[in-house]
């Protein structure tokens, strides 16, 4: 512990980030600089210090000047701090001695007066605080070789499937009655065209047979607590009514049951039953009873046709509630998106005229298991001419400022199958900008062009139903400006279908908080960094893929679930985790056993205890559980608890050292 | 008034998870802000102990910036109303001793509000600006 | 003619240093503004295309095209503007812009003319001292509008006695200093 | 409540039977308020063509007089409304403006601080009097009159932005019900109506009079109500012009909202300015006693309760 500070040995190394930082920080003058501070030994700069040469350098001091402490001035710690722990560590000094200088992001990329200057006094301050950096140990301990998988649309099935095939248990909850999620609703997906049900349901039939996977549907997740590689999960599962151990998935009861209402599964174009399956391929295939529409729950014992022709005695009234509690390493988070819905935007008169729809309602009307067998029909005729307006609430400061990323490709498929499917149809697409990016992509954008589809490069202001000539009467017309010509126009249809935006789930807020996440400005969930930790998060060990993350087709959406499955895997699969060295410790000298830690902490890790022949009762902090957060340091009356490498003394010098006057 | 030429110095003690992330994000984005300030990096908010932001002032700094993640997003539950509390209480002392609340502020800023924490520093400037040198500062080089 | 060539922007267009003015930057040509425009028909330009034509820099060729005079101020443009640009303002400075540098015919440009004299003399609008300025130098223009105005006289609809408006001076003071402020002769 | 009154130019000259009918409703609603002291023009549909910085400047005068008066600032007129809004949102989000606006409103005397509350008279009678007290009010309620309410275009969304939705507003259905009028489906009921453009640019301004005219007819409305004098002016006196244009004749009567207000609270037609409409609206009078004739025999029929 206690080490002979005049043996304190400081290598400053100052990063030109190519002229990132060069080109407003004089990196020689602060060289010279960092050389005249307290302690420094050596002060270097050079091209990249992140470089193979640059980390050479950096070891190479360490053991020949035996170095005991690094200052990098470079990028963010958030950015390189890893890499140059790991440099510390081959060159056999403990990581904890490393200090990072942040004159990138909040100093070179910031300013331009002054930022010398600035440099200056945070090369300064990182030196200060390194004189008083203590090697750490890092603890590792062992990691539940399971994963949480939340939300069962194609991504959290794909990550739940490779996770398993990883020979790894899986823990796959979902809010539904069944999984299958968006993905399950869609008729055909672009640009191949293959059917979404029939690339899907093998997927969720695989997910549902696996030994390794635990489906948990109609379940949700109510609690997290612990940290990387120990989390514990509380699900709580509403009761189906249905016992699935008895139930045979014949639909008897279904057809018996007299309580009708709209379909959620069909955006309320079909209806269901009060005991329903949300449609036929559900898996599992098991129904469930929707207690506010039951007449037998609403008015106790009334009814019950369900129990009566249940041949096999499945229905089960007397289920209740059941909170269950899982074990796991990871978590993905993989809850999706909701889409928006148009009628905020009246002037489009979805609400207003039956034969405005939605995408996803289109989808399901041209979709043969859909409520009216795949005959696209709308408000009871077969619609001659269609337009499709994209970026509804999309690229939109007024809703969202976003590309929903999708809308371009599946309004190109509608067209494709309106006249599949419609004799001599008309289709018109009313765009800003034809994104089509994808593989595979702009081929179809040709295909479907050439198929005889009108494209009017108009955003329009409304649909109305008031005629303005002959041609326009008994129609919807689209007001735009032909924006290719410059000229107003209007355009007489028999329906039209809105492309929403895709949004973050209504409850994204409390998923964030749930899982400890935070949100970016769009209310999606937010990665740790945007291109080179797309799925992983601020909060080790969770996870997140799909949707939930921002709007996303399905090849990029699988894409991230099998890069969650990895990195879940990756962590599990290392046996044990490294937990968090810079935690707090109590000198027992000081501590008065006062309890406030105790109160404070939101992982309780502190406990009061009485050490034998000591009268005085002391805190003592479990390592494992504490998350190294400051608040008990912060709360301690008697300054007896001080936070590892973030001590008063560490603190305190890096202040004197920026104000430049002794504290 | 502004006192004439007068470059007011604050320290911003930022929580590693939202507010030091935030000004990494203002300098991805290219954000110009003033340099007066100078950034502690801190893991939480609720870790800042009232004596770091009275030794800043009796350093000589004519401004204190705690900031934390928005209430109800800390990343270890609590942390950031735990600072509040303590900064409330912090100012009653601040002022027996004289400061202006404006010295000391408390922003929440998340990750994603890089502009957030550029406007913060701006304003903050600007008030300190307005109020001239902390009575503590025992030199006015910045 | 091989096309129009493509000069970088001469005047930097702070339109009439009109702080929104120049929000048209903003702009993606989606076209919701003309859309959303009932007089757009009537335009050589259509208001998508003006903001085109102040992105090149091409200012005079907006203004001279007198769409802005077409411009009824409805709002429904910048209400609805995704990329928040606010479109009636633009519009209104190319208006500004087409009278200044006299595009628009005498006719139109004392419609304007007239109803603003009026109001600095009187501090209130005038009916008949408007219906003077506009009409005497162009009877023809008078003529036109005979039967509607004996139908609102009739009506005791436009009252021959100029409005009361007791700080008069206030309002010459306050047109003088605009106009100092703008640097409008 | 204090409320400073705004009539504005138009009120007080071209169209003095809405100012006529505003102060009559508003004295049956027992609204009390004192005229504005030496209010100015707000510049109307012209300032911004000649200085966007009068544009901004005149209304704030009147915004200023009324932070003096320490009232609410009332308007009956939409084009006031906007050009008073528009004034205070621009002023508020600028320094630059409201510092050269203050120094043309120091010629004057007076400064604008940026505190005035900016009330529209539809605004006071929906939420400061209350539809519940409207309706007791009515006398002569107008069953079986079919009214298409022409809310204006969007220089009413500014209006509408205050106190209702700006794409799809609803007051006036909810104001006409309480009066027993039946409102049509009226699709054009946020169209512009071409503003001055009727004087400046006639055969543009008489073409979309023209639509709004036509989608009423077809509506099959008796008459068309509307909040705003300039579109009171234009659709009352452009019927001729707009019928060549449009092929057809338009002789469709068009009231002022407090005018039919004022109807069913049973005021005299004069009392409303209603002899001043350009289109005589007496078709409407048969109808509205034959509405309350039609409703008294119900009244009878059903008995007494």
């Amino acid at each position: 512990m206690a080490e002979d500070k005049n043996n304190v040995k400081i290598g400053v190394y100052v990063c030109h980030c190519g002229s990132n930082i060069a080109g407003t920080v004089d990196v020689e003058e602060l060289t010279r600089f960092a050389q005249e501070q307290t302690a420094v030994a050596v002060a270097r700069n050079y091209k990249f210090m992140c470089s193979e040469p640059g980390q050479a350098l950096i070891k190479k001091d360490i053991e020949e000047l035996g170095l005991n402490r690094v200052v990098v001035a470079s990028c963010s710690p958030r950015m390189h701090e890893p890499t140059f722990r790991h440099v510390c560590e081959d060159a056999g000094l403990n990581p904890y001695q490393l200090d990072m200088c942040n004159i990138r992001e909040q100093c070179s990329w910031v300013h331009k007066d002054g930022a010398t200057e600035k440099a200056k006094a945070l090369v300064r301050a990182a030196a200060s605080r390194a004189y008083y950096l203590e090697p750490l140990e890092t603890r590792r301990v062992p990691v539940t070789p399971a994963v949480l998988v939340v939300g069962g649309g194609i991504a959290g099935i794909q990550a739940a499937l490779k996770i398993a095939d990883g020979g790894r248990k899986v823990y796959l909850v979902e809010r539904e009655p069944s999984i299958g999620g968006h993905m399950i609703q869609l008729d055909k997906t672009f640009p191949t065209l293959d059917c979404s049900a029939c690339i899907t349901t093998p997927k969720m039939a695989a997910a549902n047979a696996h030994p390794n996977i635990e489906l948990m549907t109609y379940s949700e997740v109510v609690n997290v607590q612990g940290y990387v590689g120990n989390f514990k999960a509380t699900i709580r599962r509403k009761p189906r009514y249905v016992d699935e151990s008895l139930c045979t998935g014949c639909g008897v009861c279904q057809e018996k049951c007299p309580w009708k209402t709209e379909s959620e599964f069909d955006c309320g174009l079909g209806p269901r039953k009060a005991i329903y399956t949300p449609f036929p391929q559900a898996v599992p295939n098991v129904p469930v009873i929707d207690p506010e529409l039951c007449v037998y729950i609403q008015k106790d014992g009334k009814c019950g046709a369900c129990l009566k022709f249940c041949e096999r005695g499945a229905v089960d009234f007397s289920q209740t509630e059941k909170m269950v509690e899982v074990e796991v390493g990871a978590i993905i988070v993989a809850t999706g998106y909701d889409l928006m819905d148009p009628s905020a935007i009246s002037r489009l008169g979805y609400k207003r005229f039956p034969n405005v729809i939605t995408s996803m309602e289109f989808e399901r009307l041209c979709n043969a298991t859909g409520p009216t067998g795949g005959h696209i029909t709308v408000d009871g005729r077969e619609p001659k001419s269609v337009a499709i307006i994209h970026c509804v609430g999309s690229r939109d400061q007024k809703y969202h400022t976003y590309c929903s990323r999708v809308c371009c490709m599946y309004a190109l498929k509608f067209a494709h199958l309106i006249q599949e499917k419609v004799e001599d149809a008309k289709v018109y697409q009313f765009y800003i900008d034809m994104r089509c990016y994808g593989k595979g992509y702009e081929e179809f954008y040709q295909r479907a062009a050439s198929e005889g589809i009108t494209f009017i490069r108009g955003k329009p202001s409304q649909v109305t139903d008031l005629a303005m000539s002959e041609e326009e009467k008994g129609k919807l017309v689209v007001v735009c400006e032909n924006t290719l010509v410059g000229r107003p126009l209007r355009v007489p249809v028999d329906t039209v279908i809105l492309c929403p935006a895709m949004e973050a789930r209504s409850d994204a807020k409390e998923v964030a908080r749930l899982f400890n996440l935070s949100q970016s400005a769009d209310g999606f969930l937010m990665e740790r960094h945007a291109k080179l930790e797309p799925v992983a998060t601020a909060n080790d060990g969770v996870f997140i893929v799909g949707c939930a993350q921002g709007p996303k087709d399905i090849p990029d959406t699988v894409a991230q679930a099998l890069a969650g499955a990895a990195e879940a895997l990756a962590l599990i699969d290392a046996g044990t985790v490294k937990l968090e060295a810079a935690t707090a410790t109590v000198s027992e000298a000081l501590c008065h056993g006062c309890g406030r830690c105790e109160e404070i902490c939101e992982f309780h890790a502190p406990t009061i205890v009485r050490r034998n022949g000591n009268p005085i009762p002391v805190s003592s902090i479990n390592q494992a559980m504490c998350k190294g957060c400051g608040a008990c340091a912060a709360a301690c009356p008697t300054g007896a608890i001080s936070i590892k490498h973030f001590t008063r003394q560490q603190i305190l010098a890096e202040l004197e050292a920026l104000s430049g006057v002794p504290v | 008034m502004n006192v004439n030429g007068f470059e007011p110095k604050i320290v911003a003690f930022t929580c590693n998870w939202c507010s030091y992330a935030a000004a990494d994000l203002a300098g991805t984005s290219r954000i110009h802000y003033p340099p007066n300030v100078r950034i502690i990096r801190v893991m939480c908010s609720g870790m800042v102990d009232p004596i770091y932001v009275l030794k800043a002032f009796e350093a000589g700094f004519d401004g204190v910036l705690v900031a934390g993640c928005h209430i109800g997003d800390c990343h270890y539950i609590s942390g950031n109303v735990k600072a509040q509390d303590r900064i409330e209480k912090l100012r009653r002392v601040l002022h027996t001793l004289g400061l202006e609340d404006e010295r000391l502020k408390l922003e929440w800023i998340s990750a994603a509000e890089g502009g957030g924490f550029a406007e913060t520093v701006k304003e903050h400037v600007g008030q300190l600006k307005e109020l001239g040198p902390s009575p503590f500062r025992k030199e006015t080089t910045p | 003619m091989v096309g129009q060539v493509l000069t970088p922007r001469k005047e930097p267009v702070k339109i009439l240093k009109d702080p929104l003015g120049n929000s048209f930057e903003f702009c993606y040509q989606c076209g919701l503004c003309t859309a959303s425009c009932r007089t757009a028909y009537a335009m050589k330009y259509t208001p998508r295309q003006i903001m085109n034509l102040l992105q090149l820099g091409r200012v005079d060729e907006a203004a001279a095209s007198g769409s802005g005079l077409l411009c009824t101020a409805c709002y429904s443009c910048t209400f609805r503007c995704p990329r928040g640009v606010a479109v009636t303002d633009v519009m209104s400075a190319v208006q500004r812009l087409n009278l200044a540098r006299k595009h628009a015919d005498g006719d139109v440009r004392r419609f304007y003319r007239s109803f603003m004299r009026t109001v600095e003399r009187h501090g209130r609008f005038h009916e008949v001292e408007f219906l003077a300025r506009y009409f005497i130098p162009n009877p023809l223009l008078l003529t036109a509008e005979v039967g509607l105005g004996l139908k609102l006289l009739s009506k005791g609809k436009i009252s021959l006695s100029p409005p009361t408006m007791k700080n008069r001076k206030a309002m010459a003071a306050m047109f003088r200093k605009a106009a100092e402020i703008e640097g409008r002769p | 409540m204090r409320y400073a009154y705004y009539p504005g130019c138009s009120l007080s000259g071209s169209s003095r039977e809405c100012e006529e009918a505003i102060q009559a409703v508003m004295g049956v609603l027992g609204v009390k308020w004192t005229e504005l002291e030496d209010w100015n023009c707000c510049g109307a549909a012209s300032a911004t063509g000649v200085s966007y910085l009068l544009s901004l400047a005149l209304p704030a005068r009147n915004l200023a007089l009324a932070e003096q008066a320490d009232s609410d600032l009332v308007t009956g007129c939409t084009r006031c409304y906007l050009n008073l809004i528009r004034a205070m949102h621009y002023i508020q989000h600028n320094a630059n403006i409201r510092d050269n606006v203050n120094a043309v409103l120091a010629e004057a005397g007076v400064q604008y601080a940026g505190t005035a509350r900016l009330r529209h008279v539809l605004d006071v009678i929906i939420n400061d009097v209350g539809l519940d007290v409207v309706a007791e009010r009515v006398t002569q309620p107008l069953n079986g009159l079919r009214v298409a309410a022409y809310y204006g275009c969007c220089q009413g969304m500014w209006t509408y932005a205050q106190f209702d939705s700006v794409e799809d507003p609803t007051c006036f259905d909810r104001l006409l019900a309480a009066l027993g009028a039946e409102v049509v489906y009226y699709p054009l009921k946020t169209s512009c109506c071409g503003g001055s453009l009727s004087m400046s640019k006639r055969s543009v301004g008489a073409n979309l009079i023209g639509d709004l005219l036509a989608a009423a007819v077809a509506a099959g409305a008796d008459c068309i109500i509307t909040a705003c004098p300039l579109c009171m002016f234009n659709l009352n006196s452009f019927q001729n012009e707009a019928g060549k244009i449009k092929g057809t004749r338009f002789h469709i009567p068009v009231l002022f909202l407090a005018q039919l207000m004022g109807l069913a609270f049973g005021l005299p037609p004069k009392k409303l300015g209603l002899h001043r409409n350009v289109v005589p609206p007496d078709p409407l009078y048969r109808k509205i006693a034959a509405g309350a004739a039609a409703s008294s025999v119900e009244a009878v029929a059903s008995g007494p309760k």
